[in-house]
């Protein structure tokens, strides 16, 4: 059904054309932060070398969370990280996305039952892709990268979203996991 | 309106102020800003009725000797105006810091016996007079400096200016004894050229070089306008260190220059155009650019920072006057308006900020914009200019100078002279990042509060008028040009909104629009975008670390310590020379005193003995 | 009226397309550097997609000083740009495209984003806009030399002037005319980029990326945009003092364009400099060649 | 009125104190202000005493230059003596011997009889400094001024027995017309000169100096560094215009010695850190400067400057040696802040000491410049120079000495300044600025002077 | 080899000369062991400090819950000797405590404060040894201890992965995780005889 007439836009939909034009430009040039916390980050030397060259999606590594548009959050994460990487995930400019990797931010993986390292990461940030493996290997990198950019086509990379609406619920495991999220730590003071 | 009847209306409100000041300390300083704003209105009323050459002869009193003759110059007025307009504006600050100086009274009358100083020295044709007031200056500015932090500084402050005064005494006495007359512009003549003249020559040099504290004579320089009270400083380093430029005026511009043309260098001749007398001012002046930004990268104080900025821009002012020329004497000019302007709007804004917070050490401030945007801004327009970038006066006068370097081919002296021009972006820019930006530190978070208007006016005003010197600039060279004329040179070929160099056409307006044009631009770009969010200070990429301490997120301290390491071994080599000769005075003292004046009688006989001995030996 | 109106449209213009232009050469410079390095790399027209993404994101800000110093910066590079002559005969304000006025023109843009970085609080910033400012005073002053020689021999500090000079039949260019003088302008200019060995303020895994520590969203798209025309202007004096300026536009890109790619082949090679090597650099032996050049040149008057 | 009563009168007086021991102050004061006042009443000319004409007999000469030095001297000595006679009743005899001996040395035009009047007044400077409490260094001044007067006798010897007078005047004209040579002079000449300059404090025949100022108290501190230090001067002056002739050697060996005087002086002052013997060093400098001035025949300009620099070592001297009394030593740190709560008593001594360095709006400013300027136009070029450079010597330790005394902040030391020193200090201040503005009389005596000096006083 | 042993020989002569040793240990040619009596050790220290051993490669703890003590292990090293010294003494388990040995080596105060953090062991003589250092905002035994049970603990803490019953294998078999929590019980039954 073609219509004839000319309709002005309304501003909803002025809003979602242009987010949709945003999510193009988003989508083909994701700026990654690496949280190389385990041993999955090196599966990312190779993805981003000449053997699958991944600056070809337009994505590359940046230095600093505001510049940033993906947190990869690539193995454990003992509590001590998990504070830093909040207030580092909190820091990033919207729209972000959080890609974790391997088996220990899926369910603790090798390390279910230590003290020190928390099991499930998308309890306490929401996490938009996960890669599986122990560790995963770079096409399985990739892939998780490709599908990402399949989801924000698809507008279903909403995690940062989702963020602000559960926020007490993410606090509040959060702060059943680590007490209080920000710590006086005498090194920096 | 008489030169003299100004110069008695200083003194006497000079007096005036110090007893109303012993009543009330602040009435004291209001006098000193009547007094200064109603000199420098009838100063600024003088140029309706100047012509080349007006004498007013002295006749009021009758007791002073007949020499004591005064005489309005297109070249005194030019200083005048512009000295009489800084003591202006700084005098407004009088009143908000004269309560925290030992002698307020003192203080506001010490202030308007140097305008009357200033006064003296630019709007006279006698040389015993010019003396008279020159030292009459320095005496004054002995006081007031010690009024501030220390008084070491005094005395460094007075043994570098007596040296350079007494220099220009001898200078006199020279010319003196070739004519018989203190005139200045007789004696000037009468000795140019000849062997008299270069020594004449280099003893204005002298004295100028210690005005302006350029190197070697440099050393008080930052000691003073460091330690002085905060408006002093201001008034130091725009108006009294104007003196020194002069007297290079009067050295290098009405003396024919002496020495070969062409001095040689190693064979290749790289001073065509130059005698040799230019050429070693020249060279000095650049070192004294080059030790001055040096310097002035390392200082932690901003005060003594942009005292070694001023030292640097005399260096500028010595080199643009010595290569004479049009481009250079109107570049010297006009960078002595751009800088005088800029050092004390500068100057003023930290002493704005050293008001409210009690100190002007960079490591112990920072965030002052929150709290003080305008003086902010104010400073920042100043800093602007003292780089010498578009669109304020500051880049008018070293375009012209560095087309006067480059015409002239000096490819050493261009080496200073850039290296100072992009050096100054070095040091001017810790004072905005450590002093202004940076984190909000919480000593001074309560404390800070913006400016007074009555301290935010005059400096709104020169920050004004930078703007004003680097937008439309045609209107100060046109008189400058009336000054280069009376100079005996040619003036700047200017258009209506362009100025002609040697080398290319400058239209600063033009500048000035398309800047605007821009930044409306990136405005507009800006604007259209989507709103950011405001976040802390503190909320900054700390690698996820927590820090809740501001001083750790702030960097202060040895803002430029890996240059600093390159240099530091080799800066310091005239305050070693000074310190060192200073040993060696006390040394020889106290040598004397060992071989001569001891407790036994038979040391002097002994002496007796050996100077007759002496004769005697010479006899036979 | 109207001519200053159409000659300010004409200088947006100019600034317009010289965004566009380095943008794109810089897309297809990374893929020269990815096939240099033996990758694929990205679309030519990858740091479009950059830009107008960063201009799509939401941000952050740290105070007034933070945007002002952002919009002071991209404001007055867009107005250097403008006065930027595209081929020797075509500029938008004609006569009066001063080197100087280029020179601190670009400084004012580095004051604006060297201010907006340090309001924003952040100690790495700074010590980014320290070592920048340390950078621009080592390359600077070798650079300013030889071009001191060009104005010197010329007579003119109009860059169109300074190409027309060396299109002149007999004049070569002055890369040629002064080889010393030209390998030391190659050297400041990668300094002025930014490139390896020079990008020591930068530094991503050192002092994260310096004065772009806290930019995110529109505030680093836009000067993302202002390093784009920064780029393009000091490209653009290169051609127009060493290369023999352009006849006409196509001419300029080329050499644009030859001269970007030949800079990033070469710094995709290199390591980084520390602060002080990067000065102890500059002063050691291009200041010595500006200076053995100007004398050559000026005094002995061996131009090639 | 006869100018022998300036001689006589005192020494009279000094006898009949002896008498009425106690009221030796009273008279001191009295005689010396009366002798103030008769110099009203002076006749000017030449005074034969005995009878005995010029070349034979003793002469006082009283031209206008003695006139002027008897003027400063006699009142210098009245205020030192107002100031002091309540403290040191005991020397109100031996004051009025020195008062004596002064006057003598500036009135007389006979080479003995000046001899004679410097035993008398030095004699006099003996005792006088013996209220110091220091017996080493009045002795080593003691044997000091003996060797030097022994040494001034035996140059006057050999001048006998050269031309067989006494009389300066007639010595004089007789050395012109004699055609010896220089070199023959040179030796008397020089013998005398190192005579005199052990009083006159040039170096190297000065360390007395150190031992007598730097412990002075309030009555010999302006004494010595003053009164005597004027009067020395004048005579000085006397000899160089009148009787020395220096040429060759001779001016090569002065030369030496005055240079060295005024840089070493200078140079020793700028190594002290006390306040006394920073003052006594820079009278060192003077003194030679003086003589410097007066050889170079700006007579009037020289009287200025004993007169500027006699005034304000007055004034220094008193008001340092004061607050030494109290504060228990001289030195600079004890010193510090000083003027704080004395602000008059500071003004003073601040104008004094500006004027001392020579800046604008002072005597001394004044001063230095005729001198410079007469110099230059006489063609001499090195002693200006000279005399620049150590002036900024001068004027780096005195301003230092200044500032240091007028800022500190707390712990200001406690001192007490008695009402008649204040108006002595403040009259003094006040004149040497008022004449350091209102130039014109100054500038015209001093011209004056030297027209009358050089014919009354050397053509008898 | 024979100097390295001699090395040895020499360490043990020196200790064994001046002190108690409860007994000594040869681990290999190059470290040595000694367990002294806990009034022993700062003295001990000090002696092999001034011997040579300067240097304080680590300070640690190990938990006999069946001795009920602690056994405090400092670990010094000789650089000119290549002779690693262990220095091991009991502590009393319920109130563990031993006086720091901070005026010895100063490097010693965030060993010991980890050692408070993982064991509770106090030093006293150290003031900054009940600091947190590595465990942030810890709340619960030390967990080092041997009676502390990280797995319960991460229960109780953490989150799990909850799946969903159709990802669970069912077909007649055990799953993997069931049969090596059967495994674990079998093992404790064996260790503890039976008794819960």
């Amino acid at each position: 059904m073609l219509s004839t007439k000319f309709s002005p836009m309304s501003k909803e939909e002025v809003d979602r054309k242009w987010w949709e034009i945003g999510d193009f430009f988003r989508r083909n040039s994701l700026w990654m932060l690496m949280y190389c916390t385990g041993c999955c980050a090196i599966e990312l030397p190779p993805a981003m070398t000449s053997a699958y060259d991944m600056e070809r999606l337009g994505m590359g590594p940046m230095a600093t969370p505001r510049q940033a548009d993906v947190l990869l959050v690539t193995g454990y994460l003992s509590l001590k990280t998990l504070r830093r990487l909040i207030y580092t995930y909190e820091q990033m400019s919207e729209p972000k996305y959080i890609v974790g990797f391997g088996s220990c931010t899926i369910n603790g993986g090798i390390y279910h039952d230590s003290h020190a390292v928390i099991n499930q990461l998308n309890k306490y940030v929401p996490v938009d892709v996960f890669v599986a493996g122990c560790m995963p290997n770079t096409e399985a990198v990739m892939n998780g990268f490709v599908d990402l950019m399949d989801l924000i086509k698809n507008k279903k990379a909403n995690g940062w979203k989702d963020y602000h609406e559960r926020y007490d619920w993410y606090l509040a495991n959060q702060k059943a996991a680590l007490g209080e999220v920000r710590v006086h730590d005498e090194f920096h003071e | 309106m008489t030169v003299e009847f100004l110069i008695l209306v200083a003194l006497a409100s000079g007096i005036l102020a110090y007893f109303v000041g012993r009543l009330n300390k602040v009435l004291g300083a209001v006098v000193t800003i009547v007094a200064s704003m109603f000199i420098f209105i009838m100063i600024g009323y003088m140029m309706q009725d100047i012509n080349a050459g007006t004498t007013f002869n002295y006749n009021a009193v009758e007791y002073m000797p007949d020499f004591v003759t005064f005489m309005v110059t297109y070249l005194g007025l030019f200083f005048a105006i512009l000295v009489t307009f800084i003591f202006a504006m700084v005098s407004f600050f009088n009143p908000f810091f004269v309560e925290k100086y030992k002698y307020p009274a003192l203080y506001s009358m010490l202030y308007l016996f140097s305008l009357a100083g200033v006064l003296g020295v630019f709007l006279t044709d006698n040389f015993m007079v010019l003396f008279f007031f020159f030292e009459f200056i320095v005496w004054s500015g002995l006081f007031l400096i010690p009024l501030g932090k220390n008084n070491k500084a005094a005395i460094s402050y007075y043994a570098f200016s007596t040296a350079g005064s007494f220099a220009l005494l001898y200078a006199i006495f020279i010319m003196f004894a070739e004519t018989g007359s203190y005139n200045l512009h007789l004696g000037l003549a009468t000795v140019s050229g000849t062997t008299e003249g270069t020594y004449v020559l280099a003893l204005l040099a002298f004295a100028a070089f210690a005005k302006l504290g350029a190197f070697p004579l440099n050393v008080w320089l930052p000691r003073a306008l460091g330690k002085a009270p905060d408006p002093i400083t201001a008034v130091f380093s725009g108006g009294l260190e104007k003196l020194g430029a002069f007297v290079a005026v009067l050295a290098l511009v009405k003396l024919a220059p002496v020495g070969d043309i062409a001095g040689t260098l190693g064979g290749l001749t790289e001073a065509t155009f130059l005698f040799a007398s230019q050429y070693i001012v020249a060279t000095l002046g650049a070192m004294t650019i080059i030790f001055g930004t040096l310097m002035a990268i390392r200082q932690d104080d901003a005060k003594k920072l942009l005292a070694y900025s001023s030292m640097s821009n005399g260096g500028y002012i010595l080199v643009a006057l010595s290569l004479g020329g049009t481009l250079g004497l109107s570049g010297g000019l006009y960078h002595i308006v751009a800088h005088a302007l800029a050092s004390a709007a500068a100057f003023l804004a930290i002493g704005a900020v050293s008001r409210v917070t009690g100190t002007t050490k960079m490591s112990e401030l920072g965030g002052m914009i929150h709290k003080m945007p305008v003086t902010y801004m104010v400073y920042l327009i100043a800093i602007i200019s003292m780089a010498g970038i578009p669109p304020m006066g500051g880049f008018i006068s070293k375009w012209l100078i560095f087309q006067a370097v480059i015409d002239n081919g000096l490819i050493l002296i261009a080496v200073a002279v850039f290296f100072g021009s992009i050096g100054s972006f070095l040091y001017v820019f810790r004072p905005l990042a450590a002093l202004f930006l940076g984190q909000e530190l919480p000593q001074h978070r309560d404390k800070a509060k913006e400016a007074p208007f009555f301290m935010l006016l005059p400096m709104l005003i020169l920050s004004g008028l930078i703007v004003f010197t680097g937008v439309m600039p045609n209107i100060f060279l046109d008189f400058i040009n009336d000054v280069i004329a009376e100079l005996g040179g040619t003036g700047l070929l200017l258009g209506d909104y362009t100025i002609t160099g040697v080398n290319g056409v400058l239209q600063p307006t033009l500048i000035a629009s398309v800047f605007g044009v821009g930044v409306l631009i990136a405005f507009i770009i800006f604007i259209l975008l989507k709103k950011s969010k405001k976040v802390g200070l503190m909320d900054t990429y700390t690698a996820g670390n927590f820090i809740y301490t501001e001083e750790l997120m702030h960097y202060s301290l040895d803002f430029y310590a890996p240059l600093e390491r390159l240099y530091e071994k080799h800066i310091n080599i005239t305050k070693d020379f000074y310190k060192k000769l200073e040993n060696k005075v006390v040394d020889f003292g106290r040598m004397v005193k060992y071989f001569f004046f001891t407790n036994k009688p038979e040391i002097t006989v002994f002496w007796i003995i050996i100077l007759i001995g002496f004769l005697l030996w010479g006899e036979l | 009226m109207i001519d200053i109106l159409l000659m300010i449209l004409t200088g947006i213009g100019v600034a317009f397309f010289g965004f566009v232009l380095q943008t794109s050469i810089a897309g297809v410079n990374r893929k020269v550097v990815a096939r240099v390095q033996k990758r694929y790399g990205p679309k030519w027209y990858q740091e479009f997609l950059d830009i107008f993404k960063l201009l799509s994101k939401r941000s952050v800000t740290h105070g007034w000083i933070f945007d002002f110093g952002v919009i002071m910066a991209l404001g007055v590079i867009i107005g250097t740009a403008m006065f930027m002559p595209l081929t020797s005969s075509f500029m938008a304000f004609d006569g009066y495209d001063n080197f100087f006025i280029f020179v601190y023109l670009i400084a004012v843009g580095m004051l604006g984003m060297a201010m907006s970085a340090s309001g924003s609080g952040n100690p790495l910033a700074s010590i980014g806009v320290m070592r920048a400012l340390t950078t621009m005073l080592a390359y600077e002053v070798p650079f300013m030399i030889v071009v001191l020689t060009i104005i010197k021999l010329t007579g003119t500090s109009s860059l169109s002037e300074i190409g027309l000079f060396q299109q002149v039949a007999g004049n070569s260019w002055f890369l040629i005319a002064l080889p010393i003088g030209g390998i030391v302008a190659v050297m400041a200019l990668m300094g002025m980029l930014g490139k390896k060995p020079f990008e020591t303020y930068i530094a991503p895994a050192e002092i994260a990326s310096g004065p772009m520590v806290e930019y995110g969203g529109k505030q680093l798209g836009m000067l993302f945009i202002m390093h784009e025309i920064t780029v393009f202007i000091e490209v653009s004096l290169f051609v127009h003092l060493f290369l023999g300026g352009a006849e006409n536009i196509v001419l300029f890109i080329v050499k644009y364009f030859v001269v970007y790619t030949i800079l990033n082949i070469i710094s995709s090679v290199y390591g980084r400099f520390k602060i002080d090597q990067v000065v102890l650099f500059f002063y050691k032996w291009p200041l010595i060649m500006a200076i053995t050049q100007a004398f050559i040149a000026i005094y002995l008057g061996w131009v090639i | 009125m006869s100018a022998i009563l300036l001689i006589a009168v005192p020494l009279l007086a000094a006898f009949i104190s002896i008498l009425f021991k106690k009221y030796a102050h009273y008279i001191l004061v009295f005689v010396s202000f009366a002798s103030v006042f008769a110099l009203e009443y002076m006749d000017l000319g030449t005074i034969t005493v005995g009878g005995f004409n010029a070349p034979f007999g003793i002469v006082l000469i009283l031209d206008d230059y003695s006139l002027i030095a008897l003027y400063i001297v006699n009142t210098l000595f009245f205020l030192v003596a107002i100031l002091n006679c309540n403290e040191f009743k005991k020397v109100g005899s031996i004051m009025l011997v020195a008062l004596a001996g002064l006057n003598g040395l500036l009135l007389t035009g006979d080479l003995f009889n000046l001899f004679v009047f410097l035993e008398v007044a030095g004699i006099a400077a003996y005792l006088i400094t013996t209220t110091n409490k220091k017996p080493l260094a009045t002795f080593n001044y003691l044997i000091q001024g003996t060797v030097g007067s022994s040494l001034y006798l035996l140059g006057l010897i050999l001048l006998y027995a050269m031309f067989g007078t006494l009389n300066m005047a007639d010595m004089a004209s007789s050395i012109a017309s004699s055609g010896y040579g220089a070199g023959v002079t040179a030796f008397p000449f020089l013998l005398m000169f190192i005579g005199f300059g052990v009083e006159a404090k040039l170096l190297p025949f000065n360390s007395w100096t150190k031992g007598i100022l730097a412990n002075s108290n309030r009555l010999t501190g302006p004494m010595i560094a003053s009164v005597y230090a004027a009067a020395i001067g004048f005579v000085f002056g006397r000899l160089l215009t009148n009787v020395f002739v220096i040429e060759d050697t001779f001016l090569i060996i002065v030369t030496i010695i005055l240079i060295f005087s005024v840089v070493a002086g200078e140079a020793m002052a700028y190594a002290s850190t006390k306040v006394r013997e920073i003052l006594l060093y820079s009278s060192v400098a003077q003194a030679a400067l003086v003589v410097v001035v007066f050889m170079s025949g700006f007579t009037g300009w020289a009287v200025y400057l004993i007169i500027g620099n006699a005034a304000a070592k007055l004034v220094l001297f008193l008001i340092t040696n004061t607050a030494t009394k109290q504060l228990g030593n001289d030195d600079v740190e004890t010193f510090k802040g000083l003027f704080v709560n004395n602000k008059i008593i500071g003004l003073s001594f601040t104008a004094v000491t500006l004027s001392v360095i020579g800046l604008p709006m002072f005597l001394g400013f004044v001063t230095k410049m005729n001198i410079l300027e007469n110099m230059f136009v006489s063609g001499d070029y090195i002693w200006p120079a000279i005399i620049l450079i150590t002036s900024v010597v001068e004027g780096i330790y005195f301003i230092r000495l200044l500032l240091n005394l007028w800022y500190k902040e707390n712990d200001l030391p406690e001192v007490k300044f008695e009402f008649v020193l204040k108006y002595v200090v403040v009259i003094i201040a006040l004149l040497i600025m008022v004449f350091g503005v209102y130039t014109e009389p100054v500038q015209e005596s001093a011209d004056d002077l030297v027209a009358y000096s050089y014919i009354e006083g050397g053509n008898l | 080899m024979t100097n390295s042993m001699s090395n040895i020989e020499f360490t043990t002569d020196l200790v064994e000369s001046k002190f108690s040793v409860l007994s000594t240990e040869v681990v290999d040619k190059y470290q040595v062991s000694f367990e002294v009596k806990k009034e022993d050790v700062h003295s001990l220290l000090s002696l092999l400090k001034s011997s040579g051993w300067i240097q304080l490669s680590y300070l640690s703890a190990v938990d006999w819950p069946l001795d009920n003590e602690f056994e405090v292990v400092y670990i010094v090293f000789n650089w000119d000797k290549a002779v690693h010294i262990q220095i091991r003494t009991r502590v009393d388990r319920e109130t563990p405590s031993i006086n720091s040995i901070l005026p010895i080596f100063p490097g010693c105060k965030y060993y010991e404060r980890e050692a408070h953090e993982f064991f509770g062991i106090k030093f006293p003589g150290n003031p900054d040894h009940e600091k947190q250092l590595i465990l942030e905002e810890w709340d619960d035994l030390p967990p080092l201890r041997k009676d502390f049970d990280p797995r319960a603990y991460s229960d109780k803490k953490f989150s799990k992965m909850e799946y969903k019953n159709d990802f669970v294998n069912t077909n007649g078999e055990v799953s993997k995780q069931d049969a090596r929590t059967k495994r674990y019980d079998d093992i404790d039954k064996l260790r503890t005889g039976g008794k819960k």
